[in-house]
Formats: structure tokens, sequence, C-alpha cells
């Protein structure tokens, strides 16, 4: 069983760095952008998603043989639109300020493509246990990249991290960093950092592999 | 007679040259801000000059740093990277921290030139992008103004302030002749607007002075004279129209054109031919779309001020502008493209 | 996601019965809506009471002194308490002290703002024709600029013992004096004037029709509101 | 008609669904390269939105009050399939609006600024005329922010724009500085 | 950037195009010399646009001046003629002026022979028809000698069904420093008229229009003083501007009418040919003198005695300057053709060819000073194009390798006059990445065929 609890852990991490769902792929934008203007925030649309994908992948997984390829769709949309339905009532039932502050953008959960990608792209098609653990690892990569992004806006554009203050009330707040632009700035400068972080792994990858091979 | 064969240049034609540079004209452009610069330090004080030069210095400093190797030595002597600054630095209160000014100027040419590739390849004017950005961040510390009179080794203290902390901006507070008029309904005279003995931003008080620069870059032949020409004919021909409306909410066509950044915006940034229209046509339909746009921002918009959004605007639509208004190429008739 | 979603899988079967695709869809939805109803039910009351402690936090803090309220509306030409099954889109509400004593109205608004619609509350004491305190329920102003329309004390404060007549203005800080005058907010004179004329057009909306003072409708016992306090 | 006129402006200029609520960002950094697929892109979900409002409003009015929680189902439901039947309705009528805009019907669909429109329209209380006042000032303003970023995007590709930020993160980027612009349009037509 | 031109609006003439500095005045008053004989002449067999001619001669053969060496390879061809009298040495491939090897005759000159032309009796072309009068031209040699050496012949072919209202002399002679067409015009003015009296008979046309440009007064006198009363002649000052002499924009600065894209001036009712082209037919009616010569202005700061000369075709550039006291020191560059459109000579052993209507020696001052900026979009290019095309973005298309946008924008119809380069202030080669954009799509065309 070794080999698959190596697939498992790999189908776990893939999302965080590899395939991160937001850096890489590109994908989920309109959650990502809207809500990250505190990581507070960030983390909550975080988790809620995380919640969604991974109950429907359960799901997913659990019911594909029952799933006629015709409906699948059709299918994937319903699950993912209730389990949205009982995040949304969830939260706005336990944390109603939180709930006050995402509004809209729960519901519009039900339009991330990351989510309906993942069913038709894995889920769909592999064991239960891949399926939550891919979409464990794909919720996390999300999480990551809502936090990342949340917790760079909140401290710049209100100088505090999780509603703390960090530099004790002299910092000078940027404000457009809870703006909208700032968002797509952020984001923008973000995915250009993780750009040139691959392309110097890479760089520093081949002189490894360079200096192997005259070593040897 | 040498036989020089082998050494024959095979350059070709045309081997004429009308005699103007890239650099030249980012000369003359700076010769032309001289006048405005000036007054600016002079009614604004020591503190003006400091918030030009950090502006210009944060321009410079980022160019250097960003710039690959190859094309730094070219786009320094192009003095583009001084334009910007100088140009940010001129539409900045004169008592916003140096560092602030440091900032604009360094995001002006991050994301408004070097990332798009530099010089010629941005597609927003870089001093707007870095003044956008610093009004988005620090609102109060950009729309809190000093009046024009204090004695020139008045020190601020806002501008020594400690990058990063909080802002209170010191000195005598003013309204400018816009926020005036929007906000108390008072009138700035014609007289104040042109000589420049108002609030706002350091270099664009002066009607007079910004009009004597674009006169001599007229004159020069670096500036496409229909840009200015259209919004400013716009600006006189709208306001007027508001003003058979209701001459008491509107602005006077003339005060329209003489307070506020209009000139220097006008003139100066509105012409930046890397973000404007080539096309002939299109300049005009550009020009008329910044009067437009300052009309209705400064009339109908939450601000006092519209200029630089209106600029920046049009520079997201030139794209779309030059595409529409290619001219009708010789022997073609129209409607005919191939 | 078009590509996800037209793209056949290559392994097409020949197509099952339609049927068996309806009864599928149904299934689903069926528990679907049982999952949905089940949260629903299970979350309603919660939802329902914060909605009141908010609502009612909010009519107490622009009507200091009150203790109880109630929703009213008009039917027929007359201020009602709104009962079950009538429509609470236009209402406003009654506060009553301890004594269920009528003190004043908290007056929903809304309108036009810097950034987008600005929602809120405030509270109007008829005797005195005063504004006593207002309250932003909703608002996307700028940060550190417009929001001080609700986080700037002096500027909410102001709303209290303020007089309406002839009507509310604002003013550049300093340059008032009158009662009837709010200081704008400096930098942020369009968030300040939104809210002051979303509070003039409610004026102008309620208070000619509003019942003279000393006839205003007593609080209902029987009030269907949870009350949970 | 002064609250729709202001409707109709904030969700153009004010409060443009992509530059400010981020709604319908995928399509917008994803088919944004070409000037007219954009344009027709833009056309298109103006037409669903004005459907979605139309059915957003009918199940507001008749269906919702008395189950609310069926709201973000049934709207996913109805829009879908409204669309769906219009798509066939438009392929059987006209075949050169079919070619315009059908093919991207089905791919609006899933957008989130379809989506984002019936909630925001119910979420502010709006009745019919508001909901499609409110949904053409999206439609137009999504259409607005699709064609101006499409024609920078493309005059980009003549810019020599640095490897590592050329793509998502140069689109997104160019949003943030046209979203910057916008901002000029705050407090348009509050202040009168 | 912005021309504000007034006499632009007062004068007929087309839209944009610039104003080089004209430099004329080292050549324009020194009247026509002719260039001694050399030793080895060179004769090229596709100095003409079309096919190349074969030839008639063998090695060794004795030739006498005038005689004919080539035949027309076709229709689109013309005859050939030897410059001198001498012997045929070889025929073989020669360096031409670009560099490039080409079939051509060398003919050694006799250094005894009196290298007087075989003058012939006069042609009776009242009573020729237009074949034969086609043919003629053809057989003389005859191609369009302003620069283009476009077969002559070619152009007097009219379609049936299309006729020709105007003969249009093309005086303009816009590019500067040359000169040759002016000191033709001053001092065979007969010669001219009579030309261009041929061949409007034979085209039929109703009116002889001589196009100058008014920075030659003389030129216009000395015509107006030849033309006599009741003559179907007229002069039409021209406006001094840069490309006023390519044939469309002159047509429209004389007639106001814009020739359509693809066509020809002839679909306007309009022969346009220049002034040198119509000497050598008067000169091949008068005495049967085949075009073995031209007039050659060399100038420029590169050479010591600038002039203008009767060259023999095929004589090398190296002898043309030597008479004219050899380059200078500080000459780097030698073109053939006005400093606007002409062609880098890469060897100057290549001869002078029929299309040569100068040789100009440049230095440092023209070619080095260049440093390239970016395209900042300043427009000062869309505003110098006659063609009014957007020479920005094909230079912006063509370096992102963009080639089939650059035809959406009517790349084709571009004639690479040079102005966008010459008015570009970032120094940017535009001409040669739109020729590299036109290379690159005629590629892709052809391959895809």
């Amino acid at each position: 069983m070794i080999e698959s609890e190596n697939q498992d852990y790999n189908e776990l991490i893939k999302g965080i760095w590899r395939d991160n769902p937001v850096f890489v792929q590109v994908l989920g934008m309109c959650p990502m952008l809207a809500v990250t203007n505190s990581a507070i925030n960030a983390i909550a649309m975080g988790m809620a998603t995380l919640f969604v994908l991974v109950g429907s992948s359960f799901l997913v997984a659990t019911f594909k043989k029952w799933i006629p390829k015709q409906i699948r769709i059709s299918c994937f949309i319903i699950i993912i639109a209730t389990f949205v339905t009982v995040a949304d009532y969830t939260l706005l039932a336990l944390i109603p300020t939180v709930h006050k502050e995402l509004g809209a953008f729960i519901p519009l959960i039900v339009a991330n493509c990351m989510i309906l990608g993942r069913q038709e792209a894995f889920a769909s098609k592999n064991t239960v246990r891949l399926a939550v653990m891919d979409a464990l690892g794909m919720s996390a990569g999300f999480v990551f990249a809502l936090f990342t992004l949340g917790a760079v806006r909140e401290i710049l554009g209100s100088g505090s991290l999780f509603g703390v203050d960090l530099f004790g009330g002299a910092f000078e707040p940027w404000i457009i960093m809870i703006l909208p632009p700032g968002g797509f700035l952020t984001l923008g400068l973000i995915l250009f950092f993780f750009n040139w972080v691959t392309h110097r792994r890479e760089i520093f990858l081949e002189r490894v592999a360079e200096a192997e091979r005259s070593g040897s | 007679m040498k036989q020089r064969d082998p050494e024959l240049l095979l350059q070709h034609a045309p081997f004429l040259r009308e005699g103007k540079t890239t650099p030249s004209v980012m000369v003359d452009v700076l010769i032309a801000l001289v006048p405005a610069t000036l007054a600016g330090l002079w009614y604004f004080g020591i503190g003006a000059f400091l918030v030009v030069m950090a502006s210009i210095l944060g321009a410079v400093l980022t160019e250097v740093a960003f710039i690959s190797k190859q094309h730094r030595g070219e786009s320094l002597l192009d003095g583009s990277g001084l334009l910007t600054g100088l140009l940010l630095g001129l539409t900045l209160p004169p008592a916003l921290p140096m560092w602030m000014a440091f900032i604009g100027g360094a995001v002006a040419i991050g994301l408004g030139k070097v990332i798009w590739g530099g010089l010629g390849n941005n597609l927003f004017n870089p001093a707007l992008v870095g003044r956008a950005f610093l009004l988005a961040t620090f609102p109060i510390a950009m729309t809190t103004w000093t009046t024009a009179d204090e004695s020139f080794w008045t020190f601020r203290a806002s501008n020594f302030d400690i990058p990063f902390t909080y802002t209170e901006i010191d000195g005598v507070t003013a309204a400018t002749p816009l926020g005036l008029l929007k906000f108390d309904q008072e009138v700035t005279p014609l007289s104040d607007l042109f000589m420049g003995t108002t609030a706002g931003s350091i270099g664009e008080t002066s009607g007079l002075l910004l009009i004597l620069g674009g006169v001599y870059l007229f004159f020069r032949r670096d500036l496409d004279w229909r840009i200015p020409v259209s919004i400013l004919v716009t600006v006189l021909i709208f306001s007027g129209i508001l003003g058979l409306f209701d001459a008491e909410r509107f602005p006077a066509p003339l005060f329209s054109v003489f307070s506020g950044g209009l000139l220097l915006g006008t003139i100066y940034m509105a012409t930046d031919p890397v973000t404007s229209p080539t096309t002939p046509l299109g300049t005009w339909i550009f020009g008329i779309g910044v009067g437009l746009l300052v009309i209705l921002i400064r009339v109908f918009g939450g601000m006092p001020e519209g200029v630089m959004y209106s600029i920046l605007l049009m520079n997201a639509a030139t794209p779309l502008i030059d595409r529409f208004t290619q001219p009708r190429v010789f022997g073609h008739l129209r409607g005919d493209r191939d | 996601m078009t590509e996800i979603i037209t793209a056949n899988r290559p392994d097409a079967e020949a197509d099952p019965p339609p049927i068996r695709l309806i009864a599928t869809l149904a299934l689903a939805g069926l528990i679907s809506g049982v999952a949905i109803v089940g949260i629903f039910e299970a979350t309603f009351e919660t939802i329902a009471v914060n909605k009141a402690r908010e609502l009612r936090a909010a009519v107490f803090k622009v009507l200091p002194g009150v203790s109880q309220m109630q929703e009213l509306t008009y039917a027929d030409e007359q201020l009602v308490p709104v009962t079950e099954g009538m429509s609470s889109e236009n209402s406003i509400y009654a506060g009553y002290d301890k004594e269920l004593n009528f003190v004043g109205y908290a007056i929903p608004g809304e309108g036009p703002g810097f950034q987008d619609t600005i929602k809120l509350l405030y509270g109007y004491i008829p005797a005195d024709r005063k504004v006593m305190g207002m309250e932003v329920l909703e608002s996307r102003e700028t940060p550190g600029l417009g929001d001080k329309i609700y986080k700037d004390d002096v500027f909410v404060g102001s709303f209290r013992d303020l007089p309406i007549d002839p009507i509310i203005e604002v003013v550049k800080k300093g340059r008032g004096g009158k009662d009837n005058q709010v200081d704008a907010i400096t930098g942020a004179t369009i968030s300040s004037r939104a809210v002051v004329r979303i509070i003039n057009e409610n004026n102008a909306k309620w208070l000619d029709n509003l019942p003279s003072p000393g006839s205003e409708p007593g609080l209902r016992v029987e009030t269907n509101e949870v009350v949970h306090d | 008609m002064q609250e729709l006129f202001w409707i109709f402006i904030s969700s153009l200029l004010i409060n443009n669904f992509v530059l400010t609520y981020f709604l319908g960002i995928c399509p917008f950094l994803g088919v944004s390269n070409s000037l007219e697929t954009s344009f027709r892109l833009g056309l298109a979900t103006t037409f669903v939105m004005l459907v979605t409002a139309l059915c957003a409003w009918v199940l507001n009015t008749y269906l919702l009050i008395y189950a609310p929680y069926l709201r973000l189902i049934s709207f996913i439901v109805v829009i879908a399939s409204t669309v769906q039947f219009i798509e066939m309705l438009i392929k059987k009528m006209s075949p050169t609006l079919f070619r315009a805009l059908g093919i991207f019907l089905p791919l609006i669909t899933t957008n989130c600024a379809i989506l984002g429109l019936a909630i925001f329209s119910t979420n502010r209380g709006y009745g019919f005329l508001e909901g499609i006042t409110y949904a053409l000032g999206a439609g137009f303003g999504f259409t607005i922010a699709m064609v101006l970023l499409a024609g920078l995007r493309e005059e980009s590709e003549l810019s020599e724009v640095p490897a590592l930020i050329e793509g998502t993160a140069m689109n997104l980027i160019i949003a943030g500085i046209l979203s910057m612009a916008f901002m000029g349009f705050a407090g348009l037509f509050s202040s009168t | 950037m912005v021309k504000l031109n007034p006499l632009s609006l007062l004068t007929r003439s087309f839209q944009h195009g610039v104003h080089p500095q004209y430099l004329k005045e080292q050549t324009q008053d020194l009247p026509i010399q002719r260039v001694p004989f050399v030793e080895n002449y060179v004769m090229p067999l596709g100095q003409h646009i079309g096919v190349p001619c074969k030839p008639v001669v063998e090695k060794g053969q004795r030739l006498q001046r005038g005689e004919l060496i080539a035949e027309p390879g076709g229709f689109v061809s013309v005859s050939l003629h030897s410059p001198v009298t001498g012997v045929v040495n070889e025929v073989d491939e020669f360096r031409t002026f670009d560099g490039n090897f080409s079939q051509s005759i060398e003919i050694k000159a006799d250094p005894f022979a009196a290298q007087e032309p075989a003058i012939g009796p006069a042609i009776d072309w009242e009573s020729m028809g237009i074949d034969d009068f086609i043919q003629t031209v053809q057989a003389a040699g005859i191609v369009g000698m302003g620069g283009a050496a476009f077969p002559a012949h070619v152009k007097f072919s009219i379609p049936d069904g299309q006729q020709i209202r105007s003969l249009l002399i093309n005086g303009a002679e816009c590019e500067p420093y040359l000169t040759n067409d002016h000191r033709l015009m001053m001092e065979r003015p007969e010669a001219l008229l009579k030309g261009a009296e041929i061949v409007r008979q034979k085209l039929g046309a109703e009116e002889i229009v001589i196009g100058v440009e008014l920075n030659k007064p003389e030129a216009i006198e000395i015509l107006h003083q030849h033309i006599k009363p009741g003559d179907p002649v007229r002069v039409e000052s021209l406006e001094v501007k840069y490309p006023q002499g390519a044939e469309k924009m002159l047509i429209r600065t004389v007639f106001g009418r814009e020739v359509p894209a693809g066509q020809l001036p002839r679909d306007v009712e309009v022969n346009v040919s220049n002034v040198s082209t119509i000497v050598a037919i008067a000169d091949y009616f008068d005495h049967a003198m085949p075009l073995i010569e031209r007039i050659v202005t060399v100038s420029g700061p590169g050479v010591s005695y600038p002039a203008n000369l009767i060259v023999p075709l095929g004589t090398p550039v190296r002898d043309v300057l030597q008479f004219c006291g050899g380059l200078k020191d500080e000459a780097m560059e030698v073109i053939m053709g006005g400093p606007m459109m002409g062609k880098p000579i890469a060897s100057l052993d290549a001869p002078v060819v029929k299309g040569c209507s100068g040789i100009l020696a440049f230095t440092e001052e023209q070619t080095l000073k260049r440093r390239e900026y970016p395209c900042i979009r300043c427009g000062r290019c869309v505003e110098a194009c006659p063609y009014f095309l957007n020479p920005s973005r094909f230079a912006r298309l063509a370096r992102a390798r963009m080639y089939e946008e650059m035809e959406e924008y009517s790349i084709f119809d571009c004639v690479e006059c040079g102005c966008c380069t010459f008015a570009c202030p970032s120094a940017i080669p535009i001409v040669q990445l739109i020729r590299t954009g036109k290379d690159q799509l005629r590629n892709t065309q052809a391959s895809a065929k």
C-alpha cells in the first residue's frame, strides 16, 4: 500500500504549489479578488470553498457509477449548489458578521470554475479516497492563495492582520490595497512573483543537474 | 583614390532625416515645463522642490533598477524617466510627504512603464498611473492643499514624515479653486487662476506659464496641436452649454479651462505621443473624449477634479480609437479596407 | 469551462433510456431539496434572531432611552403595526421607553453615496422635530475617507439633537454655526452630503404623514416578533 | 426615473461588474484577447443578463417569497434552462445571429456575472423595471470593460512585455490600472 | 508631427509628404558634360523591370556604338545596344550595384575609335501606326528613366476600350540632390517638346502637361519660351514637396484625381512619362540613336567635384566618380539614385544602368548618426505618408512578426518612398521593416500556392 499512500500524498500536495488552482491554473478568480480585502474574509471564503469542494467531490466520487454521462454536469451543479446553500445558511447562522462582509459572494461559489472543474476532471474518474485527497489539496491551495492575497492586502491596506494592529496605529494605510484596483494589482504582482520563483527554481535545478553531470 | 569598396556601408534609403530625435523631443518638453515648475516652486516654496525631487528620484531609480542592462544606456539617455518624474511631481500637492512622492515616482515607472517593456510600449501615461495610484492609496494626503502665499523657506513638517507612518498634513490648508466651487460655491477670480496664486498641485496653478510652455512646444513642433485644441474647445463648449441651463450652478467656460489640472494635463500629458492615438481623426476623438469626461466628472462626479481620470480612460480607449480611425488609404474607396 | 462542458468523453457508451436520466435528476433534485430544506429549518430560528437583534440594536442606538419597538406601516392611510402577512417594504419603527410611552420613530432610508447605495437608520423625535441619532447599516464608501460617515464619532455625533427645520444642511468644517447644520467630513464631502440628503428625503416622505404628536399608535402587546433579550 | 438612471450609471461605470465587483473575470481574462470576440461576448452577456433579470424577477415574485431557501438552486436551474431554450430558438430562427452570439451562450450561463446579477438585484430588492435597468447597465458595463481590455491586450502584444509578466499577470495589472481609472466615476450623479 | 503649412491649403497638391532639404545647389547650375570613354563596359541583361533580354553577340565580336547586342526576352522587355565601339570581351555573370551577379555582356572599348554613334536618318513617325510605334520604342531600348526602369513601350500599350486624354510629363524631380532632369529641361527643351508631341499623337492624347516643381524656375521659364501659342502643351508649376514626382501623387496634384489602388495611371486616362524618357524617344526618332547613354547627377557631400554628366551605359561607377575627382576620404557610402529611394552600391565596379539617375556619396553625417530609439508612436510617420498608411504600426507589427496583420493594414499599397523613415525621430528603419513584411508575406503566399 506504500504506493497508494504516496499517491494520496501526491494528490494532496500538488494543489498547494505545483498545480495551485489560483497561481498556476488561474481558476476561481472572482471570489479570489472580491473578498480578499482582509485575511479573515479570505480564510472564511476559503473554508466555505473547501467545504463545498470536499463535500461535492466525496459525493460525486461515491455516486459516479450511477450518474449517467449525459446529465453529469447538471448533477454536479445540483450537488454543488446544495452544498453552497448549506454553507451559506450555516455561515449566516453562526458568524453573521463574516457573512455580512462576504455577502453575495458565498452563493457565487457555485460559479467557481475550479469546483466544477475538479468534479469533471478528477472526482468523477477516481476513487472516493483519491477524490477527497485531491479536493483537500486543491482547497488547501485555494485557501493558501486566498490567504496570501488577503494577508498582503490587509497588512498594506489596513496595517493589520486578522484585525490585529501590526504597527501600533502609526501606519499610514495604503487604501488602494483594499479597493478593487488593489486586488487586481496585488494578484498580478503575486503571479509575477510566482513566475519568477518558478523561473529561478528551474535555473537552479538546471545548474545542479549540470554540476552533477560535469562532476560524475 | 583610395580603394574603399570593402568599407562601403550598405545602409538603406532614405539618407536624409528631419533632424528631430526622440531625446530632443523629451528635452523640449522639459524646457517647456521650466517656467511652470519655477512658478510652482516660487509659490509653494522649498517643500514643493523637495516633493518634485523625491518624485524624480523615485522614477529615475526605478528605471535604473529594472531596465535590462542592454537597454539601460539609451533609456536613461532619452530622458523620459526624468520627464515622467517631473510631470508626476508637478501634479502632487506641495505638502505631500516626500516618501509618498518617491513611491509615486517608483509606481509611475514600475507599473506605468517597466512592466510594459519600457519607453514606447506603455499604453497608459506613466505619470498619471503614478498619480492615480497615489490618489487611491493616500486620498487624504493627496487632497490636502496648502496656500500659495507662504514664504519660500517655510519648511512643512509633513514633507519630512517618516516613511509608512501616519501623516497629518501641515501648513495652512486651503481648498483648490475647483473644490471651492464644488463644495462651497465660491468662484475664484480668473486673474488668480491665470497667475497661479491659488491652492493646488505644484505645477498646475499658473495658466499663463503652462500655455507659454505649450506655445513653445507648438513652435518646436513637438506637440500635436489637435489634442489640446480639441480638449479645450470641448470643455469651453460644454461648460458654455451647461451655463445656458444654470449659470449659477455650473462653472463658467474660462474658469473650467484655467482651473485645476486641465492645462497641465492637456498640454503635457494628454499629448504624450505614446499613449494618444496616432491617426489625425483619432486625436480629435481622443481630445473630445477627454474634454467630455473632464466636464462629466467635474460637474456631475464625486470629485472636484477629473483630468487625470479622463486622460487615463481615454488612454485605455486609444487602441480602439486607433483601430477604427485608420485613414482612408490613398486610392482606396471608403469602406473597402483591402 | 466550455471545454469541460462540451467535451464528450471518448468512451461514450450507448445512451441510457431517457427515463433513467430524468429519474436520476429527479432523485438528485429530491435529495438536494431535502438537504436544503433541512439546513434552512435548522438555521432559520438563529438567523431570524440574529436579524431581529441587529435591528433592535440599531433602533435603540438611534433612539436613546428606548427599550421596546414595533414596526409600523401605512395601511388605509393609517400608520398601523405590521402584522404577519403584510409587506414590510415601506415601514418605519416606533420606539417606546420602559413605561411603554412613545419616544420616537426610527426611519430607514437609502440612496446613492460616493461608491454605492448607502442604507441607514435614523431616529426622529416628532415632539421636538429633531433627529436623535444616525446609524449606517450598509455602505461601500471609500475606506479611510467616506467610511467616516460611520467611523467618525464627531460626524455621527452631530446627528444627535439635530433640528430638522427648515432642512438639514451640510457645511464645511468651521463654517456653520446654526443648529440645523452638520459639518462635512474633510475630504468626504460627497458621502457626508449623501447621508444628510437621505435623511432630508425621508423626512419629506414621512413627516407630513405622521400622526400628530401624542396620537402615535401604542405598542401592541401581542407582538409576534421573536424577542429574546 | 432618476433612480433608474442612477441604477444604470452605477452598474455601468461606478460599480462596473468586472472592474469593481470582479464578476465575470474568467471570460474577462480568457476571451479578451480578440476585440471582436470580446464585443460579441459582451453583447451576448448583456442579452443573457436581461433574460436573467426577467427570470429572477419572476422567481422572486412568484416562488421565492414562499421558499427563500430555493433561491440559489432555482436561479441556476431556471437561468440555465431558459438560456438553453433561447439558444435553440435563436438557432432555428436566425442562424446569423446564432453564429454571432449563440456559441457564447452556454459559456455565459456558467459565468458568475450572471448569477451575481440575479443575486445582487435580489439583495437590493429591485423590482421589474429596476432589474431590467440594472441588467442593461451591468451588461453594457461588462461589454465596455471587455472591449477596452481586449483593445489594450491586442496593442500590448506589440509591446515588449517582459516574459515573466506576460499573460495573466499582465492582464491583471492592465485590469488594475483600468479599475483605477474607473475610480474617477465614483460619486457620479449622486451629488446632484 | 504637425505641419502647419498654409501653402498646402492654397496650392493644389497631394496631401502629407515631407519637406527634405533639397541640396540641389551643388549641381543645378552646372551644364551637362560628357564623360570620357573608358576601357571596359558591362551591360547587364536585366537593367529594366521585366524579363531580361537575350544576347545576340558572341565573344570576340566587333561592335559599333549603338549596335544591337541583345533582344527583348518577351513583351515586358527591351533591346540592349552597345554603348561603345569595341569588342565583346565576355558574356558572363558580372557584379551589379547591389553586389549580386547577373548575366551581362562585357565590352572592351576600342581605344582608337571615334566613339561617334552611328547617326541614322530621322524616322518617319507621323505615318507610323500605334503597333509599329510600340515596337520601335521597344527596339530603341527605352525604359522609364526616373529610376524604376519600366519598359516605356509597355506603358504606351493601351488596352482596347481605354484611351489616354493627357500625357503628363514628369519633371518634378523631387529627390534631393538630383538635377539631371532639371538640366535636361533647360538645355534641350526642343527635344523634350518634340518627343512629347510624338508620344501625344501616337497615344491620341488631347494635351501635354509638363509638371515642374517650383524650385526650378529657370526650367519653367525656358519651357514657356519654347511653347508656341496654340500648342496643346501647358506647364504646371508644382509645390515643392517630396514625393511630388511619384506617378500617382503627380496625377493627384495636376488633375486632382486619385488612381485607385492596384490600378494604373491609364485607368484615369493619363500617361506619365519622365522627362529623360521623352527626350530619349525624341533622340531615337530624330537620328535613330537608341538608349546607350543617360544623364547622371554625381553629387553628395562625399564627392569632390559634383557634376551633371552624360554617361554611356555600362561605365563603371568608379570611373564616373574618378572623373569627378574621386571620393573624398570621409565618404562612407555610395548610392545609386536619389537619397530618399536610392539603393546602396556594394561595389564601385558596378556599371551605370538605364535606371541610374544619380550617383551620390555620403559621409558619416548621413549614415552613422542614427541612434535608434523605441517608437513613441508620435504619428509623424502617419502624417508624412502620402498613401495614408500607418507606418508606425507596420514597424511594430514587423518587429512582433505579425505579418498577416500588416496585410490588413494595406501594406502592399506602400511604395517605399521613405517619407516615414525621413520623419521618424526615433530613427527606426521603417521602410526596411515594411520590406521585410512584404517579403515574408510574398513568401507565405507563394508557398501557400
